[in-house]
């Protein structure tokens, strides 16, 4: 099992970079064509492009960065590189999806930038007498 | 420090000393940093994106064009850096450096046309001060973008020592850990295009 | 053994002084249903605690007594690794107080996010808390009337505070009427609290914002529900308008007196919109903030002392002026 | 920049350190040069990437850095021993405070640690040194050099004052003008690089290193405490990189992240600060956890009960420790949904943590019980670390933390955790390892001096802060009114105080008196251990550490050997030649760059920045084209050292 990656590699056509060069440009267009040309609602469109990102980057990882590829005796060493990877994943999700959620939830209905800025608390009572008080003092 | 040399013919030469092997799988969870490190940029581009003040808002000023030109630039060079690899792989020194070279040229045009881009936007009236938003772009961009650069240098250097002293386990080692250094570049562009221009331009115009 | 001893003194000594301080304490001592709820709660945790205390220490003292390394020691087995049903014993014992600890903490969680359930049907107050350096400034937009560094609330009726700030972050905190929120700029939380008791309260910044964060402080104080109209009424007759260049010096960093308006900032400016608002007031007024260790501004810190000495000296010889 | 603004004048305090600071310089140039020391420093010290020595610096620099967050915490102390106290204004108290919080946490308590782990860790494994002992030498260097930047602001600039959190927007330019938060921001950032390098460097090191037949699961406790906790470090402090850039960028470059122009969100700030500093408690936990595993482990003269299930708690809290960092700010409204799930996540971590201390105290059921120096740190750990951690659980109940936040209910919290948890660990570790890095051992007698003297210490110091925490007593301000009723139990903190300042000065007493008249171990096995860093001949291994890498059968390795009476006899015929690193000065001066680098940031002085900037490059291009595959430590050699007959 050792170097079984690493030693395919050696000879031949590089088949499998074309593959994955091949299948990056087509997601690619593919994603763009999802977010501009079509009519799905917003949340199909974002699980749609974020699906192809993370297939994308799985294609680099596996097609030219040989992630799992072995160089010892032991298997350890893929196996670190790969956990190591879905770790960083897990917790770049964590850090991207938990920032947004902690920062927005909750505060949603708080948060100035979002409303329109129309008015600013008119319904509660007289402030908008004029100004021309305020220029009494 | 072990010292311990494998002389397997059928092992790549950059997995052949120790220090090779060590620092190859160092670079990997490097990388992983690495990924924590874009993912806290991405965060913060995330949650700033409406912020945008008196500013224009993002996916006003992004074009599909341009944007498209860096992706492909990008893209490719990541393929003609496994191709390298792939040729180092069969002990060809010339095809190794005819498509780094390939590579690095094709990351300086991604930088040109970043660059073009960046002062088209600083044109229209968005630069790091105008709001949240435009920081939060620059930034996670402009890292991106920084990373290219300096892994540009970087090449170039390692390049020069393969010319010196040929492939030997310590060069071949360099060599293959600025491709996954390459590779990982396009991994971040792949999140920057969909996150930020597509998102960007979905939000605007959807 | 023996030498723990002193140990355990220690841990007992603490804990009378624990039992003895708990009425006195102003956490414990909460004079509304919110302040109610989260000492209750409280109350609760600690009680689950001292017992985990006492389990452990028990079990610590037994074992560090029976294993000490002795004449004529017995039970020596050091292969001793592990035992299957103690670990899952201890596995499951901890899951099963955390779960007994959530479910009140989350439902507590939601029911402070609302008015006390006493006076859920009354219309709450609605009082607008804005921070500012340091100094806090409340907006009371049905009366119309504004003021600095003190507060009238009407007991037994829940009071809607709107908190924000117009420069750092603070918290605004009255411990005997329930827990603190942040005032943020740009962003405005929300926060119940509710008096059942007419008194006068401490209220404070509790978030750090720099140099005069220890004087951030202010009055709260709760009357019958006649008094707080009647007060509200006066207020609007006789205080002074508050006008847009005397709301900007407020904007500058330092310490105020209280002061009592009959019109409101909100007219200008509301933080929770224009986080900048404070920053362009202070440079309209040729405000310039110094590097802390520069000669001007150990120069303008001491003529704060001196003011503050002479502002002191001042209310020393008029009497009290709590005569709002 | 006038010079007014450059150095800090008009406060004898500031002046009497300016003069010490100077004398104490004079002098160890004086030293240097009249005994002709300074090629010894180089050679041995500043160019070294020996794993043993770069520990024991990182050792030395911790505890210098733990005698000035010390004095700092003292003077505070001063200031609140009484209500209304003049002794320092709020500016400098400001100062104090932040300083305080800022050095013990990255500039102590992360230093002692990776310092013990340095020492010990490569020892446990068996292995000659780590996997990669230059970018050692580097880390130990920009920490260090990052220390420093930070250290200086006091004399020079001032210090930041806005709280180790640096919460914006009062860290901005405009609430916090001046070099002082830049000092924070790059003294972080330049020590940050060092922290996240060392985290690769053990990681791979633990991975990649062990001797012959360590399984993962024959690792001992400490050596998985320290991978656990360099997985953390790895993930972790990227977060703190970007966050520190980002708040540079505000202000040095007029970016709006956390501003209040521009729409910026302050909030972001505390939100990428707690996602770093939460798992940042962890990483100065996690290790000391290991230290106490083995510790008691040894003294109970048995194997540590439930390993597996201390593993498995470790990597739970490692997990989790990136799930509940939202506990930090319950009060900043994020609604009932958000404060509901992190305040369950957070009582979580409770449980890992209590099937910890239950096995400790499993570990010692049934064991010999020697009650040496590091055990009492040990059993004191126990005895105070549960009240530091069910106060925890506490204040993860949201709806209470409302009325615990921002009191000394909080500050008394984390440190019953961190003094009870990390500075015991440090001392004990300090002194359990002390024979392998000196070759002697502590004084026990002061050492249990010391030990009595600080627990007691503590808890009279921090116990009363619970109360004036419940009592309404918010954290950080420089003073109190009479009528709050603060008094009489500040003034006994302060006692408290001034006895933990006391046991510190007995400690480096003993420090002193013990490189004066302790015995020198004539073995490498000073406690009677368990794991591989006793088995070498000699009490101080030499450079190369093991003559002859060990074969592992299992867990406890040595001590089994030792119980079965079948521990191994180096014969000359184990002897091969030895591969070994070169020193390199490389890594002082690329740290030497830094520092202007820093300083130039600082002060917004951007050539000096580019100065810097450039040197920095300059090394990196001057070791990638170096190729130094270090040397050969000859057969003779070894013997000679191993003091083998042939």
């Amino acid at each position: 099992m050792a170097n079984k990656t690493a030693a395919n590699e050696h000879g031949g056509f590089p088949w499998k970079h074309l593959i994955g060069f091949v299948l990056s440009i087509v997601l690619t267009l593919f994603a763009l064509w999802i977010a501009l040309e079509t009519d799905l609602s917003l949340t199909w469109i974002l699980i749609i492009i974020f699906g192809f990102a993370f297939l994308q980057a799985a294609l680099q990882l596996l097609m030219f960065m040989h992630v799992t590829e072995n160089s010892t005796k032991t298997k350890l060493t893929g196996r670190v590189q790969v956990g190591n990877i879905l770790f960083a994943a897990f917790i770049a999700i964590i850090i991207v999806a938990g920032s947004v959620w902690v920062m927005t939830a909750g505060h949603a209905k708080h948060d100035k930038h979002d409303e329109p800025k129309t008015e600013n608390h008119g319904g509660h009572g007289g402030e908008e007498k004029s100004e021309e008080h305020g220029s009494h003092k | 420090m072990a010292h311990v040399e494998t002389h397997d013919p059928n092992t790549p030469l950059e997995y052949r000393s120790e220090t090779g092997r060590l620092n190859i799988l160092g670079f990997w969870i490097f990388l992983g940093a690495e990924i924590a490190l874009f993912a806290t940029l991405f965060a913060t581009y995330m949650v700033l994106t409406h912020r945008i003040a008196d500013g224009p808002a993002l996916g006003e000023l992004f074009e599909v064009k341009s944007l498209l030109i860096q992706t492909f630039l990008l893209l490719t060079s990541s393929f003609t850096c496994g191709l390298a690899v792939h040729e180092m792989r069969r002990h060809n020194v010339k095809g190794l450096m005819l498509w780094m070279i390939i590579t690095l040229g094709l990351g300086l045009g991604f930088l040109y046309f970043e660059i073009q881009e960046f002062l088209h936007f600083i044109h229209e009236g968005a630069n790091i001060g105008t709001s949240a938003a435009w920081s939060g772009f620059f930034v996670l961009v402009g890292t991106h973008g920084a990373h290219v650069t300096f892994g540009i240098f970087w090449v170039t250097m390692v390049l020069i020592q393969v010319a010196k002293r040929g492939l030997t386990p310590a060069t071949s080692a360099k060599v293959f850990i600025t491709s996954l250094y390459w590779h990982f570049l396009d991994v971040v562009w792949i999140f920057i295009f969909t996150a930020v221009y597509l998102m960007g331009m979905v939000m605007h115009h959807g | 053994m023996q030498r723990l001893k002193p140990f355990f003194t220690i841990g007992l000594v603490m804990a009378v002084f624990m039992l003895s301080g708990c009425s006195e304490m102003v956490v414990l001592d909460p004079k509304g249903p919110v302040g109610e709820e989260q000492k209750d709660l409280i109350m609760y945790s600690i009680w689950f605690m001292l017992f985990i205390l006492l389990v452990v220490y028990a079990l610590t003292a037994f074992i560090v007594y029976k294993y000490r390394d002795r004449k004529n020691h017995t039970g020596y087995d050091p292969d001793n690794e592990g035992s299957h049903l103690l670990e899952t014993i201890w596995w499951i014992i901890p899951i099963i107080i955390v779960v007994a600890l959530s479910i009140p903490t989350v439902k507590t969680i939601y029911s402070l996010e609302g008015p006390p359930a006493e006076t859920k049907d009354q219309k709450p107050l609605v009082i607008h808390a804005t921070s500012v350096d340091w100094k806090w400034v409340f907006t009371y937009p049905e009366q119309d009337i504004e003021t600095v560094n003190y507060l009238h609330i009407p007991e037994d009726r829940p009071v809607l505070f709107k908190l924000t700030s117009a420069d750092s972050m603070a918290s605004f905190w009255i411990p005997q009427l329930g827990g603190q929120k942040y005032a943020m700029a740009g962003m405005e939380t929300e926060l119940y609290l509710q008096a059942n008791e007419s008194g006068t309260y401490k209220g404070r910044n509790a978030n750090f914002t720099g140099e005069g964060f220890t004087d951030h402080t202010f009055d709260v104080m709760a009357m019958s529900d006649e008094e707080f109209e009647k007060w509200a009424s006066e207020t609007k007759a006789d205080a002074p308008k508050l006008s847009k260049e005397q709301y900007d010096k407020l904007m500058l960093p330092g310490h105020v007196k209280e002061m009592t308006f009959s019109s409101t900032h909100l007219k200008f400016v509301n933080h929770a919109d224009q986080a900048d608002y404070a920053l362009d007031a202070r440079e309209r007024l040729g405000y310039k903030s110094l590097v802390p260790h520069s000669k001007e501004a150990k120069e303008r810190r001491e003529e704060e002392k001196k003011k503050k000495q002479e502002e002191r000296e001042e209310s020393e010889s008029h009497g009290d002026s709590h005569a709002h | 920049m006038k010079w007014d603004e450059f150095f800090v004048t008009g406060d004898p305090l500031i002046y009497g350190a300016d003069v010490s600071i100077v004398l104490t310089m004079v002098g160890i140039l004086f030293y240097l040069t009249k005994y002709k020391k300074w090629k010894w420093l180089w050679t041995e010290w500043l160019t070294t990437v020996d794993h043993k020595k770069l520990g024991i610096m990182y050792i030395v620099s911790a505890v210098l850095m733990l005698f000035r967050g010390g004095v700092d915490a003292l003077l505070m102390r001063t200031q609140l021993a009484i209500p209304e106290a003049k002794f320092l204004d709020s500016q400098h108290y400001n100062e104090i405070f932040t300083t305080h919080g800022t050095i013990m946490i990255i500039f102590m308590a992360m230093p002692f640690l990776i310092g013990l782990i340095n020492v010990v860790v490569p020892l446990q494994i068996g292995a000659r040194d780590v996997a990669y002992p230059y970018l050692n030498a580097v880390s130990f260097w920009t920490f260090f050099i990052g220390a420093m930047l930070f250290n200086i602001s006091f004399v020079i600039g001032g210090s930041p004052s806005a709280g180790w959190t640096s919460y914006m927007p009062l860290a901005s330019n405009e609430l916090s003008p001046g070099p002082g938060q830049n000092y924070y921001l790059w003294g972080l950032q330049i020590a940050g690089i060092g922290t996240l390098l060392t985290g690769i460097n053990f990681l791979v090191t633990i991975l990649k290193m062990r001797a012959p037949g360590m399984t993962l699961f024959r690792m001992p406790m400490f050596t998985w405490s320290s991978l656990v906790t360099m997985v953390i470090i790895i993930f972790a402090f990227p977060i703190l990189t970007v966050a520190l850039a980002l708040m540079s960028f505000d202000r040095l470059f007029g970016s709006h992240f956390f501003t209040l122009q521009g729409e910026g969100m302050d909030m972001l700030w505390a939100n990428l600060f707690w996602l770093w500093g939460h798992p940042e408690v962890y990483i100065v936990i996690l290790p000391a956890f290991g230290m106490f595993s083995e510790i008691i482990s040894t003294f109970s003269k048995k194997t540590l009960f439930g390993y597996k299930a201390m593993i498995w708690s470790m990597l739970l809290i490692a997990g989790y420790s990136f799930m509940v960092w939202v506990h930090h700010f319950f009060t900043m409204g994020s609604g009932a949904a958000v404060n509901s799930v992190f305040s369950i996540t957070t009582m979580a971590i409770g449980i890992p943590t209590g099937v910890k201390i239950f096995n400790w105290l499993f570990t010692m059921y049934r064991g010999k019980i020697q009650f040496t120096t590091p055990m009492l740190w040990s059993l004191g750990f126990i005895v105070n670390f549960v009240i530091g951690g069910v106060t925890g659980v506490m204040l993860a109940m949201a709806a209470a933390d409302y009325q615990y936040h921002n009191t000394y209910f909080l500050v008394s919290h984390f440190h019953y955790v961190l003094i009870a948890g990390t500075v015991f660990a440090c001392f004990a570790g300090l002194i359990y390892w002390y024979p392998k890095m000196f070759g002697y051992k502590l004084n026990e007698r002061i050492g249990k001096w010391v030990f009595w003297l600080f627990t007691i210490g503590f808890n009279v110091c921090f116990m009363p802060q619970y109360f004036l925490g419940l009592d309404g007593m918010p954290r950080r301000v420089y003073t109190y009114s009479e009528e709050s009723g603060w008094g009489p139990l500040n003034m006994l903190s302060t006692v408290g105080g001034f006895m933990m300042g006391i046991a510190f000065l007995v400690l480096v007493y003993n420090m002193y008196y013990s490189f004066r008249f302790a015995k020198r171990e004539t073995t490498g096995d000073a406690w009677d251990g368990r794991t591989l860093e006793w088995s070498t001949p000699s009490a101080m291994p030499p450079f190369y550490n093991f003559a002859k890498i060990p074969e592992v059968t299992g867990l406890d390795h040595f001590w089994r050997q030792k119980q079965a009476g079948k521990v191994e006899k180096l014969t000359a015929k184990d002897i091969k030649k030895i591969h070994m690193p070169s020193n390199s000065g490389v890594p002082f001066i690329m740290g030497s760059f830094f520092f202007i680098l820093g300083f130039g940031f600082v002060f917004g002085w951007m050539w000096m920045a580019i100065l810097g900037g450039i040197g920095v490059i300059g090394t990196l291009i001057y070791r990638s084209f170096e190729y130094d595959d270090g040397y050969y430590v000859s057969e003779e050699e070894v013997i000679e050292t191993e003091k083998i007959s042939k």
